[in-house]
């Protein structure tokens, strides 16, 4: 089994970040798994985003073409990755910052205002982690426990107080993907 | 009586605020919840009370050349220029 | 300051400051409140009013101010990391009647490229270079640089500069005025209107400088690095004044015959 | 030791470190920068030597200096700093003082871009500098094969007194995978009977590259080349997927080795027999891995982001026996699984009507890049 | 115009002031050096430009700028400065202007000594600098050839806009023979579209050699390598002796390959029919020609004054049709006539035995140094 | 001066100059009446004096003195072209606690090199440099170098430097002697015995500035090449006296604080 | 025909000076021909020699091992190129600053005092042309009449006073040649 | 009354004669046609008078570190040492 990831938004939206953490609960959870930024002057202030690969075997290519699943931060993320996604794929959109729903009929497509969503659990920081619960639970990639432990192990100390929101943020997240498809 | 007014280019403005430090009059302040096309909270003029000398200051300090100031011309005496933009 | 005329019409403004002509309509890359961006816009300013565009050849570094040839409206090239100076001497060399400026940060001219800066003030170049210090390297994301200040934290002086280790900063104006080549080098800096003004003045001079054919001419600018300093860009402005101006202090170094009289 | 999730650049770094890395010069470039700053935190903490040299000219002669003193040392840069080093280089191999210099590549030629790419493959393995001099190099695709064989190039610089290179691209520097880190070796180690540390109850001795009668220099070089000879003979080491049934055999080091594997999978998937290739050491190439491989293969397909430069290490060892094809991406664009796969399948189908030693057109021109 | 006798160095100097050399800078570095000096005197003459410059670094950094002009520049060096200038050649190749510089090769690695070599040829051949670029090679082996080839060198680099080196070794540059130098041209010429010149009445120009975005240096480099491609159509050049029937062919270039044109003389006077192949392009390489001759030849023989590196080059033109064997003196050594026909005479046996594509052993230590 | 038993025996003779021990016994490769012997011999007879030959490594330049290594008694290495100051740091942080020395020529140290010795003093490295300036390019067969006099005739300057366009040689001690982490940086000159004996004080003070950790130490030693002046030896001498001491004038260009106690 | 001449001495006895006037003659002649010295730092104050091939045809390789003729101009000369002579060959030796006569019987041997006849003549360095007109007598790789005038067209203009010098000196040695043999 | 004498290594001596130029009382000479084993003509020491004073500057400004110097001891008053060498 292998899933390909990739989670794009501004740079400050915490997209590798939310690619780390789902690096991290892969690896405790004894999966295989590579995380691949994009680097370069085009992240000052530009857009960035990640590549995540976990999988069952070693990994050969750390980056694909097609990737089975996306989270779509901002609108220049879901104009750029929409025509990408796998078919069958997931594509999460981050519907506070985009003007427009997502179009293909053969993904399975998950719209959150996670800004909102993020700001209502008190910090609009959290809405990638918002945006990752979505991913977990419309792709079933790893179980939102795994990934809760990884961000208790993994989130810098100066953040540690956040814990408890974050996972708040992860769950309302995985919630609303239930519920709410674009 | 305004002596001058500067006109500043929005979409070339990154928000640094380096202009409303500068100007004595405090006729510039950052848009508090306005994003330009490059995604920055730009500058904005307001001078109500045509406060503005027209002294450049702005301008000078202005890292991406953004600030056009004007120094109205008294053509007629005791007539004041409007500014043009 | 060019006057120019703004739209006709019945009543009429004098448009007092403008974008000047020399730079592109190109929005810099540059973080926002980068002084960098300041300083462009002083070197574009004084080649219209010296009405040297046309005759003028710029040299980029590698640095922040690597698109530099983006920004100008002039003849450009970007040079290998350092070696402006070698590049503007094969271009001046060969054409000794055009105008030709080297633009480069403190990395780029006080590390790499110290050789080469010192030879060409040796030689007494007829150059024409703006030095950007911003005690940092910006570009590589804010490692320490020959100037960096002691104790200043980088991502390559974590601690702070440990001045046991790396030695005190260079300073580049003092050390270059000493050159025999050298017709004028001053420092300057970029915090404030009334220096900004003052910084003009002084490229305007050390282009005057190559005109009259006197030598290597180059003006030292403290500048900024928000992003690098990881402070505001109006903090940065003032941890140039607090920091950077009691060691780095502004004045004139050189001044040979005939830069008086320019 | 479990497993941490580390990046690239920085598990060179810490591998480094728990090798027994005494000093560290470097000057900061993108996309290696990491390993710099890493070291630049690191190596205070356990009293070692950290110092950012002036330009990566000085970084290369600081090496060779502390080189001489028989401890481990190491420098980092990519593509154009590691150009400024060709003499340094030169020296450092004339005068058999051991070290470790990692090129983490980017786009190139001239400043180019800080994209990950494999342009410097002629430079590194072929010898960049003057004089007929060749480093070992070590080519690694993962963070884990990083940290091994980081530790590797300083076993190997000692053992045969040269200069070792980490050849990778900016991707895998700026990766994070799962790796596990050897444990911290102690650095002290016996001073070797050619190391400068001060003449005390011996006779003095001299590191020099300086050989002014030809003869005399003739010798040595003829000691140079059984030395490479020997490595050649002991030291190949690479990785291989798949080959043992294959028709067709695709080659790639590093990155563009990683991303073939996924395509080589999936071509079997289709019933194709494909295998992988791919060299951990470029200097010693596998040649004759190769040479056997081309007994049963009927083709090749080398796939690099660069335009074309193992390739030529690869025919040289096929010597006619297969046709070998080319597929390389080039500035920066790292090639994906599709591409590859893409191009398995083309020379699949060429093949069968391929005469045996017509070698396919191998110009990136000619319809090879996609 | 008469012959006049002439140093190797000298005539070099004067062919490019011939051809219409605007501004030289250089470094003092033995065997080059005369060439430097020469021009000293000359240039001033003539209100040319001549500059000492600090460095190689410098150096080649000086020629970049003048280059950009649109203007004849050249450099000269021996390999341990042309080490030091391989990122400026990087850079120049990237940014596509013209310029010459001559190698004047010497003994290596690192210091080595002064004596005549050929241990630059990968450096120079394949690219001694970052990222994938190439540069013309014209290798001579007369004076003549260095006069003609110099002039050559600066058409080549204006019609393709890259850097042509001119490579021989230090006994070359040594020689004196009579050779007859071309008319002294005007030196004004037409400025080139891309020149910097000042933006007078046109829009503003820039060199560069950056592309940021990989899939727009990949473009660029696309375009290299169809430049690259275009020269190998069109400007092979090689100078052959007796290769109409021969059965065996030596190949060399220089001096080597002057060296092994005696040895053939006296093969042949032996009765063996023996061919040489002396390439005057290392780069473009005549692949075309030698695959050709290996449709008839039983073996070829390629001596060099290294260690092994152009044979590679034969090899893959070769590409396995009949055994290449390697003859190598290096650190400065010549090789003497009397050495290369023993050579030749023992491939002649051999290939009686050999059986078609085994390659003949071809390290330098497997008994080929006499 | 080291005072050793002559030959035991009724008639006792005091040997009050002898070559000294750090010297190996191969005779140099220098020509007559080359200054660079009496220099070899100044430092070596420290070397013995300071009793430090054990702990001692010395890096050669490439210049004529490239073959140093053969004539000093201690640990050696041998530097490419100028970067004699990198090797020595290198070597220097790795073994703290020996003395490490270069030794270069002012083609070496001025031009090819001068980044490297700047930043070498910039940092404090605690190096001890023999900085052999005789105005010239002494291996390469006599081109201009950077310390050449204005008018000098070299075989790359074959109608003098003409300061025009190789603006006026650099004065080294003075230039280093303004980089912050300078502790002892002076100019002696080989030309009599006086000033030889004066040199070696210097080099003395050089190596005792390194054994207190002080930070860099240079002597520029005013030195003699007869073979590419094209003069006798003494003339040589004279010629520095006449031509070499007006420009470069002798004396202490830097004593940091510490320094006068040694 | 083809004939390979090495001149051998210490620095400054103008082993190379003549090698070049040889080459000089044989170009003005017609002739093909390559001068080539040695250099390096063993040229100061050590020896100095250069091969000089004189031929009808395109020169292939400028150095030999086994030269048809030597001018050997002191002992550790004669020393080394003694025994490399080919046989048949030509060697010509200053006796004035050797200690020994060559042994080869299978050469033709002709040692001159040079340094001698040179002063006679008025100065003593004119011995490398002394020598050089040995070696034309004793080789006919060219007409002294050639080598005259090649002195009379490439003589550097300080040393043009001693043009009569420098015939006297050719002749006397050509003379010498015929007679003196060792 | 002798005060020293020197002994020169003439092996080593390349015939510069800066020692000539140094001792002031002329008593190192250049061997007008004897040369060295290394082709120069070496130094000589004539101090037939024995008025070399020990006073080193030969030894001192010698490139090639040929010349060492004895200073003669008075073992007891009144009484002159010869030189060793
Ligand atoms: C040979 C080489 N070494 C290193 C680099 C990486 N590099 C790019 S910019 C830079 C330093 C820039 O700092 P500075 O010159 O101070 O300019 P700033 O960005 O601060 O304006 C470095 C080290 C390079 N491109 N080339
Ligand atoms: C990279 C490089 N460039 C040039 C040379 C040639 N070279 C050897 S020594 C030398 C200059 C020596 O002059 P200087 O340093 O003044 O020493 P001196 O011989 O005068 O004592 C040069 C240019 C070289 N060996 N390496
Ligand atoms: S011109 Fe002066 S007064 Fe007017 S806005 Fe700018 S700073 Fe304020
Ligand atoms: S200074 Fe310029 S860029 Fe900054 S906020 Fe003001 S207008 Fe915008
Ligand atoms: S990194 Fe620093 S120097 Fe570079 S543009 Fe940003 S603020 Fe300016
Ligand atoms: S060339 Fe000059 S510096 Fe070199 S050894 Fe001879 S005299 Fe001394
Ligand atoms: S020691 Fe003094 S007096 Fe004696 S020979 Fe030497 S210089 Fe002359
Ligand atoms: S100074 Fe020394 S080398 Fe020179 S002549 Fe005197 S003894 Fe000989
Ligand atoms: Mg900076
Ligand atoms: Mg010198």
């Amino acid at each position: 089994m292998q899933i390909e990831i990739i989670i794009s938004g501004f740079g400050g939206q915490g997209a590798l970040f939310a690619g780390q953490i789902l690096a991290y609960a892969a690896m405790d959870s004894g999966r295989h798994v590579t995380w691949i930024p994009s680097y370069g002057p085009e992240m000052r202030g530009g857009t960035a985003h990640c590549t995540v690969v976990i999988a069952d075997d070693e990994i050969g290519s750390p980056l694909v073409r097609y990737p089975a699943a996306v989270i779509a931060m901002n609108q220049p993320s879901l104009d750029k990755y929409e025509p990408l996604v796998a078919s069958g794929g997931v594509l999460v959109v981050n519907a506070s910052l985009t003007t427009r729903r997502p179009e293909r009929s053969d993904l399975r497509r998950v719209a959150i205002p996670a800004n909102a969503v993020a700001e209502e659990l008190g910090n609009v920081r959290l809405a990638n982690i918002v945006l990752t619960g979505a991913l977990l639970a419309a792709t079933g990639a790893l179980p939102v426990e795994a990934v809760e432990q990884a961000l208790a192990a993994h989130l810098p100390e100066r953040h540690r107080h956040l814990l408890g929101a974050n996972s708040q943020a992860l769950r309302r997240g995985a919630a609303l993907a239930a519920a709410v498809t674009a | 009586m305004s002596k001058g007014h500067i006109v500043i280019d929005d979409a070339r403005c990154k928000g640094c605020a380096l202009c409303v430090s500068v100007c004595q009059q405090t006729l510039i302040s950052m848009a508090p919840d306005r994003l330009n096309t490059r995604g920055y909270h730009p500058a904005q003029f307001a001078d109500p009370a045509g406060r503005c000398t027209g002294c450049t200051l702005c301008a000078v300090i202005c890292p991406d050349a953004c600030i056009t100031v004007c120094r109205h011309q008294r053509v007629t005496a005791g007539r004041t220029m409007q500014p043009t933009a | 300051m060019t006057t120019m005329p703004s739209i006709a019409g019945p009543v009429q403004d004098e448009i007092v400051y403008a974008r000047p002509a020399a730079l592109t309509e190109t929005v810099t890359h540059y973080c926002p409140g980068c002084t960098h961006g300041i300083a462009h816009k002083l070197v574009a300013e004084v080649i219209d009013e010296l009405e040297i565009r046309a005759q003028t050849i710029g040299v980029a570094p590698v640095g922040c101010a690597v698109f530099a040839y983006n920004y100008f409206n002039v003849d450009f090239a970007e040079a290998a990391h350092g070696r402006a100076p070698a590049m503007a001497t094969g271009l001046k060399r060969v054409l000794p009647d055009r105008i030709v400026f080297t633009y480069q940060g403190d990395g780029d001219l006080a590390s790499i490229g110290l050789a080469e800066i010192m030879h060409a003030a040796g030689r007494g170049e007829n150059l024409t270079v703006v030095f950007i210090n911003n005690a940092i390297y910006g570009m590589t994301g804010g490692q320490m640089a020959p100037t960096t200040l002691p104790g200043q934290k980088t991502s390559s002086s974590p601690c702070g500069r440990d001045v046991e280790t790396m030695g005190m900063p260079l300073r580049m104006a003092e050390l270059l005025a000493a050159q025999p080549g050298a017709a004028y080098v001053v420092r300057r800096s970029l915090h404030n209107p009334k220096e900004i003004n003052r910084a003009k003045k002084a490229i305007r001079t050390a282009f005057r400088v190559q005109q009259a054919g006197l030598g290597f001419a180059l003006v030292e600018l403290l500048s900024s690095c928000p992003t690098n300093w990881g402070i505001a860009p109006l903090d940065a402005l003032k941890w140039i004044e607090s920091h950077m101006l009691p060691y780095y202090p502004l004045g004139d170094y050189k001044l040979a015959e005939g830069v008086e009289r320019l | 030791m479990a497993k941490k999730l580390l990046k690239g650049n920085e598990a060179i770094a810490e591998a480094a470190v728990r090798a027994g890395l005494q000093a560290y010069f470097g000057y900061p470039i993108t996309p290696q920068t990491e390993l710099l700053e890493y070291l630049a935190r690191r190596m205070p903490d356990l009293q070692r030597t950290f110092l950012q040299a002036e330009s990566e000219v000085a970084a290369i002669n600081m090496v060779y200096g502390a080189a001489c003193t028989g401890q481990r040392v190491m420098t980092s840069s990519s593509s154009p700093g590691i150009s400024l080093m060709m003499e340094g280089l030169s020296y450092i191999a004339g005068s058999e003082v051991p070290c470790v210099l990692v090129d983490v590549m980017r786009g190139g030629p001239g400043l180019g871009n800080i994209a990950p790419a494999q342009g410097d493959y002629h430079q590194i393995v072929k010898g960049g500098g003057h004089g007929d001099f060749r480093m070992i190099v070590l080519a690694p695709a993962t963070v884990q094969e990083a940290v091994d064989l980081t530790g590797l190039a300083f076993d190997l610089a000692d053992k045969y007194l040269m200069v070792s290179v980490v050849l990778l691209d900016g991707s895998l520097g700026q990766m994070m995978e799962p790796a596990e880190l050897p444990p911290l070796r102690d650095p002290a180690r016996p001073e070797p009977e050619w190391a400068l540390t001060g003449a005390r109850g011996r006779a003095k001795r001299v590191v020099t590259s300086i050989h002014l009668v030809p003869e005399d220099e003739e010798v040595f070089n003829q000691k140079l080349q059984a030395k490479y000879a020997a490595i050649k003979a002991a030291e190949v080491r690479y990785h291989e997927y798949q080959t043992d049934d294959a028709d067709l055999i695709v080659v790639g080091f590093g990155t563009a080795g990683r991303v073939a594997q996924t395509a080589v999978k999936q071509a079997r998937a289709l019933g194709l027999k494909v295998g992988l290739h791919r060299p951990l050491t470029l200097f010693p190439f596998p040649e004759q891995r190769l040479a056997d491989l081309a007994q049963r293969a009927r083709a090749f397909l080398v796939v690099e982001m660069n335009a074309g430069q193992m390739v030529e290490d690869v025919r040289l060892a096929v010597n006619g026996r297969a046709p070998v094809k080319f597929y390389g991406r080039m500035g920066g664009v790292v090639p994906l699984p599709d591409e590859v796969l893409e191009q398995i399948k083309q020379l699949a189908e060429t093949v069968g009507h391929t005469p045996h030693h017509s070698p396919v057109s191998c110009l990136p021109l000619d319809g090879a890049i996609a």
